[in-house]
């Protein structure tokens, strides 16, 4: 049983493997139809059937026997190859987060290689007699390979070479038309952006390697929890770098590598300062859409900060929580005003992404993940339903041209509706049966990471009154709390509680008491439960009945406030409601352009058409939007959150904390301040809003929208919209022609400076040769008679030659020459006399020299 | 055996003095191809990571297999032998160099239909010298056999590079001899030096009276020394020895020893290491490259790429570390920042070309700054990272000159903004092309990326040295070449090899013959082996040997 | 064709640049004397120095002397060159009105500027296949010329720094256009009348050796 | 800095010579290396004026200087520019490097 899921895990990186290179090697043998069902079976069913035999026996596997197997994972891994004297191995991570990520990968991208080839099928994939066909489902597998190969890796290296060979097939399969004009320029785009974001996940890498002293995900976060508690090594000393007008002086090094491995994530699920490749990532064949660049590939950076969640500092997880919120903002926004279907999706991908990088950055562990496999298969869903309409409408992907497509396409129509639905977040909010509750995919998801970001936002006092309660008891908060303003001084935050943990371990009975009751309240989901309001007498409970010790050493770990984590800005939390009436809004409008109203290109409309292949997998999708991903995927991840909760430094807030063994901070659900009962009112029926002002605006065509984008102070903001706030012209200017500017000074240098010093050089001794070979050479040999002839003949040569009858080279001889004794003059040890002589001459004193 | 691997090459070019005139490729190709097979046997002997497990032959330097030592130029106050093995260091080299021999030779094929198409014999003789000459080179132990074992590869070059080049050929040719030979000026100071200078050290443990039995065994015949080779009566050419006798050693690393008034350890070492570099080539010296590189015919630019530049590197790891390691720490900032210089200015000098051939030789600038890196930063895994990237920038530069060689071939120019859509005209060619270049992009799964990383990670360990505090922003610079080397990469594939077919009148591109494809087979099959198995494929047989010279540099 | 386009754009941008610059040198010396030069006593005007006016005119006009002077250096064509170099010459001439020598300043304008360089442009086009026609050095002439410049500048500016004027001359000067024609008329006689007999000399020359042989 | 004295000028002055000077050596284009001959003079005039500013008697010398300075400059102009024209006419060029008929 033990290694046998493991190698199951393993094994279903090889049947994509090998395809890929019977793909290369005889592709053009197998020929069109063919060689599809063979990317098809090789390249994921088998890892799909391997996939679900782990996922359903891990899904009846009891908790213990899962931390059994991942330990038993976790020793059983081989050698790949030496780096300095420590043993680079490879393995499997064996755990819920693994084994469903794993699942979902394979199940969706079965389905849209299965789309694929349909898609590919109508496809004029011949140019210069080479088919093409080949080679797309060549390099799906390869991207199979990479992203099982990325899910199951247990080291930070492995993940790394994984993460690159995903981002390898991102750009062959957005190069996929490479005879085109904007298919490369859109591949480059992607790697190069990806590989700044690589920059600084190498740099994380090396300071996890030097100081953490290994790159295995588990080996790390011990050794980072042995250093917190020590203040040695990563906690040691501060940095001090100033970004953009913020000054991360005090930071630890710790911070910097958790926002160097960020950076990766930032670069891969293009993320504010480099989401500017995704857009352009449209220009890869639909199905590619939907797999990587909206269900898998763009979700490893979510999977990556998920992965290294314990080596992120809270000052870190603010970071990712800043950039997740701009992102999930101002992409929100732009996706308002795309007119091709596929960018509009393509922003609302970047969106989400957002969503679930904001969820990182707040604490909301289970819940960002539960949002990237719910959003996952929605928005594959999506893709490929707008696969289907733009291969229907003869690669039409402007929805002005579009409309009315439901009568032709009435599977794809209602799907797509479905999708709309679930990214909405649908839902009858604050109903439920029971434990049950009724809604879709997003709508769990985003509430979840919505409600954990309201706590943080709004509830997190209960930490603060409880931290200042517990001061006026002994004081060691005070220090720790005053100490922490100095963000000069070169003990970090982390370290602080830590010290304050050893130094005074009665401090936080009562919190972990609270912790307890809240904890309790959320998991029977009961909203009346006892709040901050009554942290001293529950914490005075608690020291009663003694539950000091352990309980009391544990919590003092998790004290939030303690370990630097700080409340939400409240703007962030607002940013995000915002976006929640966004999203319905755009998605709804994508949807309503395309297939309702009146058709608005009536030659689009008469040719378009659906095809069976492609409807199949839209109608599986949609059923796993609408039950399996809550059925399935969420007690998987909330069992995975204990990987999370084990950070030793960060807090990991989570929603319901569904597991017991889970010690994260659960919701403050007191009757009050419950999260989910006021996120019913603020965002509740926010899809409706956004439904509603869709409708109204869309109802009739594009008149009203055509009309408003004119309107006053409308017109700028949809100019800059349109614009995507002029990104891409300010990395064009600033990056691109940058870097090519450096690069042709560069390359003058090389040319102009270096090549000619040396080039001056070697003529000079050239000079000198002729110089001693003539003049010296021939007076010694030739003896002095005649020497004297020689000379006399040299000198009337030497001065022949300066009469070159050259206007340019007189001029530069005699400037040459008056410069030379100028110089002379001031060098000269009496230059200084000399030259006092002639300026007093002229009157003049001088003084210096 | 391992004797005439090394003179294979010449026997070879003997034969072709007298060979027929129609048979003169063929015994060229299959001299190299002899010698090829030849090299491969040496393999079994160094499998198992090659650390000597009896302490036989100087347990503080990894174990040399095929030993040859015989007296050579003896006389009455010195020394010099023919003295040859291979260790885990020169090993791994040497096949990269028999590899790219035989492929070169074989990428000479189409002589006839070169610009310069006279004088095949001439070419080919010259061509298999150079190859002896390069065998030697790495296999020699001996300083004065070493020395002249590096003249003898580069006169070849020249007449190479010289008479079978492009139009600037005689300039390329005269500036290629004239920076080696720079080089080799300081390299014969050393030489001399450290002769006269090993000589003072012997002599000085032996006139020691505290001692007197344990000068003979300890300053004259140290452990790995066979009891009928010749005395030390002076000095020593020995690169073992040197590297390896404590007194020596001690006489070398010492303040009081000095050379022009200078330490001697850091002087020699600069003097050593501007030889090298200058072979390397690194920053300020690498303008020969790009010229000698454009100019020379495709199958020389692979060995120049593939072998020669190794040299400098080889150097390093084999001459100036061991020997002078307190130069190496009083010159690592400086070798450290060269090498950054190097990886930056290489790649941004890269991205400025419109030569095809100027642009793959200036990433060769770049890639071999991270050798320089890795073993400035001394340490395990700086060592590991330069000597992996050393071989996988024999593998991964050598292919894409001969990928340039191929459309150059076709198309009569190199203009990167005058190809495009070679793709579609060229699905195969491309798809090696696309490997090749992957690989030089240092993408994981192929053999850019182990070099890479290894030195990057290597770099940030010695930042915990307290002696390097600046590793750390080194280490960040040189990671900010990836991001460079990618753009330049993509850009040059992007004009290349996608869009739309840019086709000229008269010069249409056919697909790569089958000798093209099975020259670059080999070269993309390495590229991906050692990407996905860097253990079996190199570190198992060098990582013995780099620890045991990190061992001799940080005296452990 | 396209890039004649570019020329006759340019060109224009340039026509429009000289209309704007000549404006310019006409009505800042005005402004400049208005502001620098306050009439102390009708017929006479004295120069105010140290004031915060003639310093940014020196800045701006000396700036633009040097920039022009270096575009001088670095145009490769000739036309471009004479544009450049009428404006160091009109930025000199203000320089001329900034050192109280508006009389100088005039004739600068007016011989220099719409003289000589009027000259230069019929020489330009009189012997030219084309305007634009380039002759580029060798690279190694222009690093030799660099460096002997740069050496000379370097030598003049050490010069300059070394040596000690002493305070200026506490005499104020205006420009009495009156009392350099009674000079000239009277110490500088001999010399003028040498000058004007050369410029006749120079129309004989210049005409005979621009004449068009008839054969 | 603000107050501006004779050593601005002289500063300015020495500029515009080398300036000069340059073009004079690198242009090969005959009314290239007037124009350097242009700026040269204009050089020495305003070094002429500055002095005469600051150091003058009162006697304007240097001013009248500067005035012959002009004068002869359009002399020479005039017979620069009908020499390039004979240039031309001889050597269907204004390439000064062509004209090397006097080499020694």
């Amino acid at each position: 049983m033990e290694p046998f899921l493991s190698k199951l895990l393993a094994a279903s990186l090889i049947p994509p493997f090998l395809t890929f290179w019977i793909l290369v090697l005889w592709g053009p043998k197998i020929g069109k139809p063919r060689a599809g069902w063979v990317g098809l079976i090789g390249g994921m069913g088998l890892p799909l059937l391997l996939s679900t035999i782990v996922f359903v026996t891990w899904f009846f596997t009891g908790p213990e026997q899962r931390d059994a197997l991942t330990s038993a994972a976790q020793n059983s891994q081989v050698l790949w190859s030496q780096l300095g004297d420590f043993k680079v191995t490879f393995g499997v991570k064996l755990d819920s987060l693994t084994v469903a990520i794993h699942f979902m990968v394979c199940f969706i991208a079965f389905w849209i290689f299965f789309f694929s080839i349909g898609y590919m099928a109508g496809h004029s994939d011949c140019v210069h007699h080479q088919s093409k066909y080949w080679r797309f489902f060549a390099y799906l597998a390869l991207f199979g390979f990479s992203m099982l190969g990325l899910v199951i890796s247990p080291s930070l290296l492995f993940l790394f070479i994984f993460w690159e060979l995903v981002g390898l097939c991102s750009y062959l399969l957005i190069g996929f038309y490479f005879d085109t004009d904007y298919a490369p320029p859109a591949a480059m785009k992607a790697f190069i952006t990806n590989r700044v974001g690589d920059f600084g996940f190498i740099i994380g890498l090396g300071i996890v390697f030097t100081f953490l002293g290994t790159l295995d995900l588990e080996g790390a976060a011990a050794a980072f929890k042995t250093q917190l508690a020590a203040g040695t090594g990563l906690f040691a000393k501060t940095v001090s770098v100033p970004i953009l007008g913020w000054s991360f002086s005090g930071m630890t090094l710790a911070t910097l590598m958790g926002i160097g491995l960020f950076c990766g994530a930032m670069g891969k699920s293009a993320q504010f300062p480099l989401h500017v490749w995704l857009p352009d990532a449209m220009a890869g064949p639909t199905p590619v859409s939907a797999l990587i660049h909206a269900a898998t590939m763009v979700a490893a950076g979510v999977y990556l900060v998920a992965r290294v969640f314990r080596l992120l500092t809270p000052d870190a997880q603010m970071f990712v929580a800043v950039i997740g919120c701009i992102t999930l903002t101002f992409m929100a926004l732009i996706a308002i005003v795309q007119t091709d279907i596929k960018k509009c999706l393509a922003y609302s991908t970047l969106s989400q992404l957002g969503y679930m990088i904001f969820g990182m950055g707040v604490g909301a562990w289970t819940a960002a993940l539960f949002h990237l496999v719910t959003h996952a298969f929605f928005k594959a869903m999506l893709f490929l339903g707008s696969g289907q309409v733009i291969e229907g409408c003869h690669h039409v992907q402007d929805m002005r041209r579009m409309g009315g497509l439901k009568s032709k396409m009435p599977v794809t129509c209602w799907t797509f509706f479905i999708g709309v639905l679930a990214i909405a977040g649908t839902g009858i909010p604050g109903f439920h049966i029971g434990d049950l509750r009724f809604g879709l995919g997003g709508f769990f998801s985003k509430d979840e990471i919505l409600a954990v970001a309201y706590d943080r936002a709004f509830n997190w006092g209960r930490f603060e009154s409880g931290g200042e309660h517990a001061a006026a008891q002994n004081g060691g908060w005070q220090i720790a709390n005053s100490e922490r303003e100095e963000a000069s001084e070169s003990v970090s935050l982390a370290a602080f509680s830590a010290q304050h943990k050893t130094a005074q371990p009665k401090g936080a009975p009562e919190l972990a008491e609270q912790d307890a009751h809240a904890k309790q309240e959320g998991r029977t989901g009961e909203a009346n439960g006892h709040g901050a309001g009554t942290a001293q007498e529950a914490g005075g409970h608690g020291a009663e009945e003694g539950h000091g010790g352990a309980a009391a050493h544990h919590a003092s770990a998790k004290d939030p406030v303690a370990a630097g984590m700080k409340a939400l800005p409240k703007w962030m939390f607002l940013f995000a409601i915002i976006t929640a009436y966004i999203t319905p809004f755009y998605m709804f409008r994508a949807w309503w352009l395309t297939f309702m109203g009146k058709p608005r290109d009536p030659h689009v409309h008469e040719h378009a058409h659906e095809s069976k292949m492609m409807t199949l997998p839209l109608a599986v999708l949609a059923v796993g939007t609408l039950v399996a991903s809550y059925a399935l995927f969420r007690p998987m991840l909330a069992h995975a959150a204990p990987v999370a909760a084990d950070a030793p430094l960060v807090v990991a807030v989570d929603g319901e904390a569904h597991d017991p063994a889970a010690s994260l901070i659960a919701l403050d659900h007191s009757a009050d301040r419950n999260p989910h009962s006021k996120l019913v009112t603020i965002v509740g029926f926010s899809f409706l809003v956004g439904f509603a002002v869709a409708w109204l605006v869309y109802r009739k065509g594009l008149g009203i929208a055509e009309r408003l984008k004119n309107t006053f102070p409308l017109n700028y903001l949809h100019t800059l919209l349109e614009h995507k706030y002029y990104f891409d012209e300010l990395y064009g200017f600033l990056w691109v022609r940058g870097c090519r500017g450096v690069a042709a000074v560069c390359g003058f240098i090389d040319t102009w400076v270096i090549d000619l010093v040396y080039n001056l050089l070697s003529s000079v001794t050239e000079r000198l040769a002729a110089f001693t070979g003539r003049v010296l050479d021939a007076q010694g040999v030739d003896g002095f008679v005649n020497g004297i002839s020689e000379t006399a003949d040299d000198l009337a040569e030497a001065l022949r030659r300066p009469q070159t009858g050259g206007i340019r080279k007189y001029v530069l001889w005699t400037v040459g020459i008056g410069t030379a004794v100028i110089a002379a003059f001031l060098l000269a040890p009496y230059g200084e006399s000399a030259w006092t002589v002639v300026a007093e001459r002229l009157g003049f004193g001088t003084h210096g020299g | 055996m391992l004797s005439w691997t090394i003179f294979l090459p010449a026997i070879g070019a003997v034969l072709c003095m007298f060979a027929p005139k129609n048979q003169i490729k063929r015994i060229a190709f299959i001299s190299t191809l002899a010698t090829l097979l030849l090299s491969l046997l040496l393999i079994p002997a160094f499998m198992g990571g090659g650390i000597d497990p009896a302490g036989t032959f100087g347990t503080r330097y990894g174990l040399m297999h095929f030993v040859e030592r015989l007296p050579w130029i003896t006389g009455e106050s010195f020394t010099i032998e023919y003295f040859v093995g291979l260790d885990g260091l020169s090993f791994p080299l040497f096949i990269l160099t028999t590899l790219v021999g035989f492929l070169s030779c074989w990428a000479s094929w189409n002589f006839e239909n070169w610009r310069v198409n006279k004088g095949m014999r001439t070419y080919f003789i010259l061509f298999l010298l150079l190859e002896t000459g390069m065998l030697g080179v790495f296999a020699s132990l001996d300083f004065f056999l070493f020395y002249v074992f590096w003249e003898v590869m580069l006169l070849p070059m020249y007449f190479l590079i010289g008479v079978w080049g492009g139009p600037r050929k005689e300039y390329a040719a005269i500036k290629f001899f004239l920076f080696t030979l720079a080089g080799s000026v300081l390299m014969l100071i050393a030489l001399v030096a450290m002769y006269f200078y090993s000589g003072d050290a012997v002599r000085a443990a032996m006139a020691d009276a505290s001692s007197p039995a344990g000068a003979q065994s300890q300053g004259l015949v140290s452990g790995y020394r066979p009891a009928d080779a010749p005395l030390l009566n002076g000095g020593t050419f020995d690169l073992i020895e040197m590297a390896t006798n404590d007194v020596i050693a001690k006489h070398f690393a010492s303040d009081g020893t000095t050379f022009l008034g200078v330490k001697f350890a850091v002087i020699m070492f600069i003097f050593l290491f501007i030889g090298f570099a200058i072979k390397l080539p690194s920053f300020p010296f690498h303008t020969w490259l790009p010229d000698a590189h454009v100019e020379a015919p495709t199958p020389i630019s692979m060995i120049l790429a593939g072998v020669l530049l190794k040299m400098g590197g080889y150097g390093f790891l084999r001459l100036c570390y061991p020997i002078f390691p307190s130069g190496g720490e009083a010159w690592a900032f400086v070798l450290a920042t060269v090498g950054v210089i190097s990886i930056l200015y290489g790649a941004l000098c890269a991205m400025a070309q419109t030569d095809f051939k100027k642009l793959v030789a200036y990433s060769s600038v770049s890639h071999m700054g991270y050798v320089l890196l890795g073993v400035a930063v001394m340490t395990q895994a700086g060592f590991q990272g330069a000597m992996f990237q050393m071989l996988a920038h024999g593998i991964s530069s050598p292919m894409c000159f001969f990928l340039v060689g191929v459309i150059y071939d076709r198309a009569h120019h190199r203009d990167l903004n005058r190809f495009g859509g070679l793709w579609l005209t060229m699905p195969r060619y491309g798809t090696l092309a696309t490997i090749g270049f992957f690989a030089s992009l240092g993408l994981p799964g192929l053999c850019g990326f182990i070099g890479e990383a290894w030195v990057l990670i290597g770099t940030f360990q010695a930042g915990a040295n307290p002696q390097m505090p600046w590793a750390y922003t080194m280490a960040v610079l040189a990671a900010a070449g990836v991001i460079l080397t990618a753009g330049y990469i993509l850009w040059t594939i992007k004009r290349v090899y996608l869009g739309h077919p840019h086709e000229e009148p008269g010069h249409e591109m056919p697909e790569a013959t089958a000798r093209e494809t099975a020259i670059l087979v080999p070269f993309a099959v390495l590229c991906i082996l050692m990407g996905v198995f860097p253990s079996q494929t190199v570190f198992n047989y060098c990582n013995g040997t780099l620890n045991h010279i990190l061992a001799v540099v940080t005296g452990g | 064709m396209l890039d004649s386009g570019c020329r006759v754009l340019k060109g224009r941008v340039i026509l429009r640049l000289l209309l704007i610059a000549s404006l310019g040198f006409v009505a800042l010396p005005a402004l400049a004397q208005a502001q620098a030069a306050p009439r102390v006593e009708p017929g006479v005007v004295y120069a105010t120095p140290g004031g915060w006016f003639e310093a940014a005119m020196f800045y701006v006009f000396g700036g633009l002397a040097i920039a022009s002077a270096l575009g001088v250096c670095v145009s490769r064509s000739v036309v471009r060159m004479a544009t450049w170099l009428f404006f160091a010459l009109g930025a000199v001439s203000i320089l001329y009105f900034l050192l109280a020598a508006t009389f100088l300043a005039a004739i600068q304008l007016i011989v220099y500027v719409g003289g000589v360089l009027i000259l230069l442009i019929f020489g330009v086009m009189l012997t030219s296949q084309s305007a634009w026609v380039r002759f580029t050095p060798t690279r190694t002439n222009l690093a030799v010329a660099s460096l002997i410049c740069v050496g000379l500048l370097i030598c003049l500016m050490s010069v300059l720094a070394g040596t000690d004027f002493g305070p200026p001359s506490a005499t104020s000067i205006g420009t009495p256009v009156e009392a350099i024609g009674r000079r000239l008329l009277t110490h500088y006689l001999v010399p003028f009348e040498i000058a004007g007999v050369l410029l006749m000399i120079v129309m004989v020359g210049a005409a005979h050796l621009a004449r068009q042989e008839k054969n | 800095m603000l107050a501006i004295g004779l050593i601005h000028y002289l500063i300015i002055a020495a500029v515009l010579f080398c300036a000069g000077v340059f073009t004079m050596v690198t242009k090969r284009n005959a009314i290239g290396i007037l124009i350097g001959v242009e700026l040269v003079l204009n050089s020495a005039n305003v070094n002429l004026i500055a002095f005469d500013r600051y150091h003058g008697k009162g006697a304007m010398d240097g001013q009248i200087a500067a005035l012959f300075v002009i004068v002869l400059a359009a002399a020479e102009a005039a017979i620069a520019v009908a020499i390039c024209m004979n240039f031309y006419k001889n050597l269907v060029t204004v390439d000064v490097d062509q004209g090397d008929a006097l080499r020694g």
